[in-house]
């Protein structure tokens, strides 16, 4: 199986490689050719690998495959651990990554960075891959950083235009504070544990539960909470939570796949999956857990509450996405970690779909993204309107969904947690489905219906999208539409997971409880209609109809009745405001005073100049002394000697 | 008795002579009372038994270094008369000061035979080897104990040859010399140009 | 001899003379200043008759080498004599010419400059040893002493070149002031070469370390240095072909040019003065001094008279170096000043250089006959 | 017999007579060159009479040491001078002033 695992991560890199270093020969055909061949490969074995750990009894496997460096004790090396949990990112990652090469081909026909995007797009899957089939944190954070690389070389694709790059550099520097916590909390692992491996560090995790450390002197904290929040701070970069999300926004300027492929469904996740592959570590601080649930539930309520302001079809699909990372993390919160992951799983699906559906939207418009210039799509765009239903729909998790089943899951595995804030998480994810329906139906009821408001221009050559665009979406919408119902049974209620992910035995017991009630899918299904999400959800799919398609002023109105709401959502509870006022600003504030005093004054003024000022100063005084004529120096010498002479006379005497 | 008369006759004319060099108005004439001195001073030397030296006081100073100074004095076109401003102001100062030196060195000198053997009052004078002959004395000094800075002395004076030529000599001008086979070989069209004119 | 009659002269003459004439207390000091007075005059006044009769040998032999008489009309008391009068008649028409000071001259050291030439060719007798005991001042450093006079001889040139106050004396001056001061090094040299070869700086000891024969004397052992030295001596007296100070063609007369009368001659005799000095010490120094030449010879050299040193020899040597003196004057074209410089820099210093060093060998290996 | 002390008074008088001379021709480089001259040979007057006196032939290795320096100091000076005046046209002190602060 070694040569299967290492095919599955390797024929992306040699894509990527091909299409990016020989795009000019290869051509553009070449280049697609290359990388889909390459995608495909890996998502083929992933499925035989899948088959081969779920259905054939498949040992997981764990071994490393290369020794990079060694010092001392320590030894740095890439390996691969495969277990249930990573073969099912495996599987996820490069599935939706196959798909949304094939979409490229059409999205980015027009486009001269052709060759260049699907290389980065395949080295991106590389990275991933590596991310999640890692068995040790260095490999970890070598995929962690890759995947942030190349994220940044994609969110800046377009690099002539000025938001692009802005917000490449945004979405790289807030990773990189959130890298910062990573590598410390990795760091920490490394002191505490003196390994990096995983299973190493896992198994003497429960030695640590009680030492503590005190960075500053007499607060002492907990070694283990410690280590697991650094890492959680690393996760909430990545998979941009509230208060490091503010790029995930900024980078809807790349092109849609990429949004769809990175945004939406691999790399954000990459936190989540994190934390979940630290289960064992993270079950031991209820410290860390609570943090994550706090974090997972203000991000899941108040970034909905955003994507209902916004215009941008890709953005309100951006707030949605951090939405739902929210109520990944506020699962992972609760412990309920096969829960987060069957969360994931969906949500890359009909997220992705979406995305793709929006972005067959915007070659239909000519790159239009404004919903305000949509409406009515659905007589001219049949197959991408049926597809952004099914996606809306679970993303709404209305019954039957894939989003139903695992955000159902999600709510009641917060129901029934015990850990601070979980009343409140509970409450926030609850208001947050009513949100999501609204948001959702109002994307999608402004776009595909009521009044066509594009330009005659536009109009006239409306159209649906190619079959490579079609084709994906229809790829996606089928595991959109039954993946929930095929997984839950296994991934919630079941034994999928085995021993990849740990829960201890008191929060194991709340998540039990919440099991119990049920038998299987058909089950959930049927008694959904007893708990509040789904009159939640149609309450909200019911007002956003009200709103944008029976009432279609409304909207104006309530924006004029809450003004300072409506402004307050409108520059997103000032995140970016206040980031570049205190974060930048101070520290270009900083860098200028610095600069002033400490270079300007102290170094160059007081110490360099002002050695040279003050000799300078000194030998004018001195200067004036040296008059330059001889006889003045040889009188002084004959005083001098005079003086000697008294002196001498003087003891004479 | 003898000698002391003619030491006391030389230290008449030294003091006189370098009275004079620093009074004169005429660098030539300080020139030559500058040699004077160097006579008269050789000559007390000589009687201080150090005939060596005197001769080579005589030899170095008033044969080569004098000269020098004459060369110069003579060859450059100086202003007398400005160089002697403030001639008269500086004369008090001057005087005082050196008159306070006197008075000090004086003391020191007067205050106590500084060599004499405080109980006996001896010195060692005559105590020479009347046959070795003082240049022998020196010699062997020279050679044998301070070998190594007769060596330095003689590197220090090649360094003041060496900068004496380096900083005073001028390139040699570039001479036009006639070349007779050139004039010789010269031809009639290439000198003579005859010309068509008018006349008026 | 001659030390004999001086002995007889201070004891019969001198003695009573001072007793006479001074108190009781100084007798003995004054005795030996007048002593040393009558020595002086002794060497000194034949030396200037000597001088009055070179400048008649001067001019009959360059006569008779140009095929011409020379002086021949003043005599004695009516006779013609070949004029062996001449010299006596100059120095009276000289004596009695006025002697005219420039205006713009520096009155008094106009004056001085030719006792200041004159001086030093004079003192220099002091330390000549005529024979083993007749010495005026046997001092240790003789040679010394006559290289520190010779040294001085340049004063009288330069202080009349300038006194005078005439851009051609003071030409003639430079000139000659700068070309002894460069041929008083390589005579310097040489006399060192022959003091490391005698191993004393003593005139005597000198000449003492050179007898046995002939081959004894150092002009063998120190040819270099003998032709060097002479040739050094002949431009260290500004003799032809070395005048340039006095240059007739360009400077008129050089740096005499504004003297006349007693004035002029007294710088005449200098030279001349200076030209037997320089004889009387190339034959102390290399050819033996008061030595016989035929010490040691086969037949000759059992004479009683040929044999034995006598003051006679270095008289006669002297002689054969003061005629070459005027036989030079008479031969060479006079050099140009360049060549003069170049000669004393380029190429006499460097031979005195190397021979120092040939010498210091020779006499540390014990060479031939001389250096044992 | 001569003293010590009166050749030391000599020198003294000598030296003095040079730093008087130093004071009153200080526009003179040539003069000061010559005073600076005759306090050499006051110093080399002491060092004569210590040898003497002394009976130590060392104060004359000394002598000759310093005739050697004072030698090469002088032509090293009218060296100077000669560049100085050529450059110049002058050696009046007062108009040697470029050095100074």
């Amino acid at each position: 199986m070694k040569d299967v695992y290492l095919a599955i991560v390797l024929a992306p890199l040699a894509g990527a490689i091909i299409a990016g270093l020989g795009g000019r020969f290869i051509g553009r055909s070449g280049a697609h050719w290359v990388t889909i061949i390459g995608v495909g490969i890996s998502s083929v074995l992933s499925l035989f690998a899948w088959k081969h750990l779920m259905f054939d009894g498949g040992e997981v496997y764990n071994a490393e495959i290369y020794t990079w460096l060694k010092l001392g004790d320590l030894k740095f090396s890439v390996g691969f651990l495969v277990d249930q949990l990573s073969v099912t990112m495996m599987l996820v990652v490069s599935f939706v990554s196959w798909m949304i090469h094939i979409y490229t081909i059409g999205y980015m026909r027009d486009d001269p960075g052709y060759q260049r995007f699907f290389s980065y797009i395949s080295l991106f899957t590389f990275a991933m891959l590596m991310l999640v089939m890692s068995n040790n944190f260095v490999q970890l954070f070598f995929g962690w950083e890759a995947v942030g690389l190349v994220s940044y070389l994609l969110i800046g694709f377009w690099f002539k235009r000025e938001s692009a790059i802005f917000a490449s550099l945004k979405a790289f520097i807030v990773n990189r504070i959130g890298d910062f916590g990573f590598l410390i909390g990795i760091a920490a692992v490394l002191m505490y544990f003196n390994s990096l491996d995983y299973m190493q560090v896992f198994s003497q995790a429960g030695t640590l539960e009680n030492p503590t450390l005190s960075l500053i002197p007499g607060m002492e904290w907990s070694v283990l909470s410690f280590i697991c929040i650094c890492l959680f701070i690393g996760a909430m970069g990545k998979s941009a939570q509230v208060p490091l999300h503010v790029w995930l926004p900024d980078s809807m300027e790349g092109p849609t796949p990429i949004s769809a492929l990175i945004h939406a469904a691999t790399m954000v996740t990459a936190g989540i999956f994190m934390v979940a592959r630290m289960s064992p570590l993270y079950e031991l601080s209820e410290t860390a857990l609570s943090l994550i649930l706090l974090v997972g539930a203000v991000t899941a309520f108040f970034m909905g509450l955003l994507g209902l302001v916004q215009h941008d079809i890709k953005r309100i699909i951006a707030y949605s996405t951090l939405s739902q990372l929210g109520y990944m993390t506020v699962a992972l919160g609760a412990s309920a970690y096969s829960v987060a992951i069957f969360h994931l799983v969906t949500h890359a699906f009909f997220k992705a779909l979406l995305f793709l559906a929006a972005g067959s939207v915007i070659i239909a418009l000519h790159h239009e993204q404004d919903v305000r210039r949509m409406g009515g799509l659905y007589r001219y765009m049949p197959v991408t309107w049926f597809t952004a239903l099914i996606g809306s729909l679970a993303l709404v998790g209305f019954p039957l969904t894939s989003g139903f089943f695992s955000k159902d899951a999600i709510i009641e595995a917060v129901h029934y947690s015990q850990l601070p804030f979980a009343g409140l998480a509970y409450a926030a994810v609850l208001a947050g489905v009513f949100i999501t329906a609204l948001y959702t139906f109002r994307l999608f009821f402004l776009t595909f219906h009521g009044e066509e408001r594009m330009d005659r221009h536009t109009w006239e050559q409306l159209g649906e999208s190619p079959g490579v665009v079609t084709f994906p979406l229809f790829m996606l919408a089928i595991p959109s539409l039954v993946i929930g119902a095929y997984l839950v049974g296994p991934m919630v209620l079941g034994d999928y997971y085995k021993d990849a992910i740990s829960v201890s035995a008191g929060h194991a017991a709340w998540f039990n409880e919440m099991v119990s009630h049920y038998s299987g899918a058909f089950d959930i299904l049927v008694n959904s209609w007893k708990h509040a999400p789904v009159w939640l959800a149609l309450a909200g799919i019911f007002v956003a109809w009200l709103c944008y398609i029976r009432y279609p002023h409304w909207p104006g109105r309530i924006a004029d009745m809450s003004a300072v709401i409506y402004r307050l959502f409108v520059r997103k509870f000032y995140f970016d405001e206040v980031y570049q006022a205190v974060f930048a600003g101070g520290a270009r504030n900083a860098g200028n005073a610095l600069w002033q005093w400490g270079d300007v004054r102290a170094i160059d003024g007081f110490l360099v100049n002002g050695t040279a000022r003050a000799v300078r100063r000194f030998s004018a005084s001195i200067r004036t002394l040296q008059t330059g004529y001889l006889y003045h120096y040889a009188f002084a010498m004959i005083i001098g000697l005079l003086l000697l002479l008294a002196v001498f006379v003087h003891q004479l005497m | 008795m003898l000698e002391q008369s003619i030491f006391y006759i030389f230290a008449a004319f030294l003091i006189f002579s370098a009275c004079m060099v620093i009074s004169v108005r005429n660098p030539v004439h300080a020139a030559l009372f500058l040699i004077l001195s160097f006579f008269c001073s050789a000559a007390i030397w000589l009687i201080l038994e150090a005939e060596f030296l005197a001769i080579a006081l005589v030899l170095v100073y008033v044969g080569a270094v004098m000269v020098l100074f004459l060369f110069v004095v003579m060859m450059l076109d100086i202003n007398i008369s400005t160089l002697r401003e403030g001639f008269s102001r500086f004369l008090p100062v001057g005087l005082l000061v050196a008159v306070l030196m006197l008075a000090a060195m004086g003391l020191i000198v007067g205050g106590g035979g500084i060599l004499s053997d405080p109980e006996t009052g001896a010195t060692g004078a005559g105590q020479f080897e009347a046959a070795a002959g003082n240049t022998r004395l020196l010699g062997k000094a020279l050679f044998t104990e301070y070998i190594y800075p007769f060596e330095v002395a003689g590197a220090i004076l090649l360094v003041a040859i060496i900068a004496a030529i380096g900083l005073t000599m001028r390139k040699p001008r570039t001479q036009r010399t006639p070349k007779p086979g050139k004039q010789v070989s010269i031809k009639r069209e290439e000198r003579v140009k005859l010309v068509n004119m008018e006349s008026e | 001899m001659l030390e004999n009659i001086f002995n007889l002269i201070s004891e019969h003459i001198l003695g009573p003379a001072v007793g006479l004439l001074v108190p009781a207390g100084y007798a003995s000091n004054a005795l030996y200043t007048l002593e040393v007075l009558v020595k002086i005059s002794a060497i000194l006044l034949p030396l200037l008759f000597c001088v009055a009769y070179l400048t008649y040998a001067e001019r009959k032999i360059i006569g008779y080498i140009q095929c011409r008489l020379g002086p021949n009309r003043v005599g004695f008391f009516g006779f013609r004599l070949w004029g062996l009068g001449q010299p006596i008649a100059d120095v009276v028409k000289l004596i009695f010419k006025e002697i005219i000071i420039p205006a713009g001259a520096n009155k008094r050291l106009f004056v001085i400059a030719p006792i200041l030439a004159m001086a030093p060719s004079l003192a220099a007798w002091a330390v000549i040893p005529f024979d083993e005991t007749l010495v005026l001042a046997d001092i240790n450093a003789g040679l010394l002493y006559i290289l520190a006079l010779t040294s001085l001889a340049v004063y009288g040139v330069i202080i009349a070149g300038w006194a005078s106050n005439s851009k051609y004396a003071f030409l003639g001056a430079m000139r000659s002031a700068a070309q002894i001061v460069s041929y008083e090094i390589a005579m310097g040299f040489a006399l060192v070469c022959v003091l490391i070869a005698a191993g004393s700086l003593n005139l005597g000891r000198i000449t003492e370390a050179q007898s046995g024969s002939i081959l004894h004397w150092y002009w063998l052992p120190l040819l270099p240095i003998f032709l060097v030295y002479f040739i050094s001596g002949v431009a260290e007296t500004n003799r032809a072909p070395f005048d340039v100070a006095e240059g007739e063609s360009e400077l008129v007369a050089g740096f005499h040019v504004e003297y006349g009368g007693m004035a002029f001659s007294i710088f005449f005799m200098a030279e001349y003065a200076n030209m037997v000095l320089i004889s009387v010490l190339t034959a102390v120094l290399f050819c033996g001094g008061w030595l016989s030449p035929f010490q040691g010879m086969p037949f000759l050299g059992d004479q009683p008279f040929l044999s034995e040193p006598n003051i006679a020899w270095l008289l006669i040597k002297t002689s054969v170096f003061l005629f070459m003196f005027l036989w030079f004057r008479a031969t060479f074209p006079r050099y140009r000043y360049d060549q003069i410089m170049r000669l004393g820099w380029k190429v006499f210093l460097p031979i005195t250089i190397i021979w120092i060093v040939v010498v210091s060998g020779m006499v540390v290996a014990g060479v031939g006959p001389w250096f044992n | 017999m001569i003293e010590l002390s009166e050749v030391l008074i000599l020198a003294a008088m000598l030296f003095c007579i040079s730093v008087a001379g130093i004071f009153i021709n200080r526009k003179n480089v040539i003069i000061l060159l010559m005073c600076i001259e005759l306090m050499l040979l006051s110093v080399n007057l002491n060092f004569v009479a210590f040898s003497h006196f002394l009976g130590d032939i060392h104060g004359q290795v000394f002598v000759f040491f310093i005739l050697t320096v004072a030698a090469a100091e002088a032509a090293i000076g009218l060296a100077i001078l000669v560049v100085l005046f050529r450059n110049r046209n002058t050696i009046n002190v007062v108009d040697l002033d470029t050095l100074k602060g």
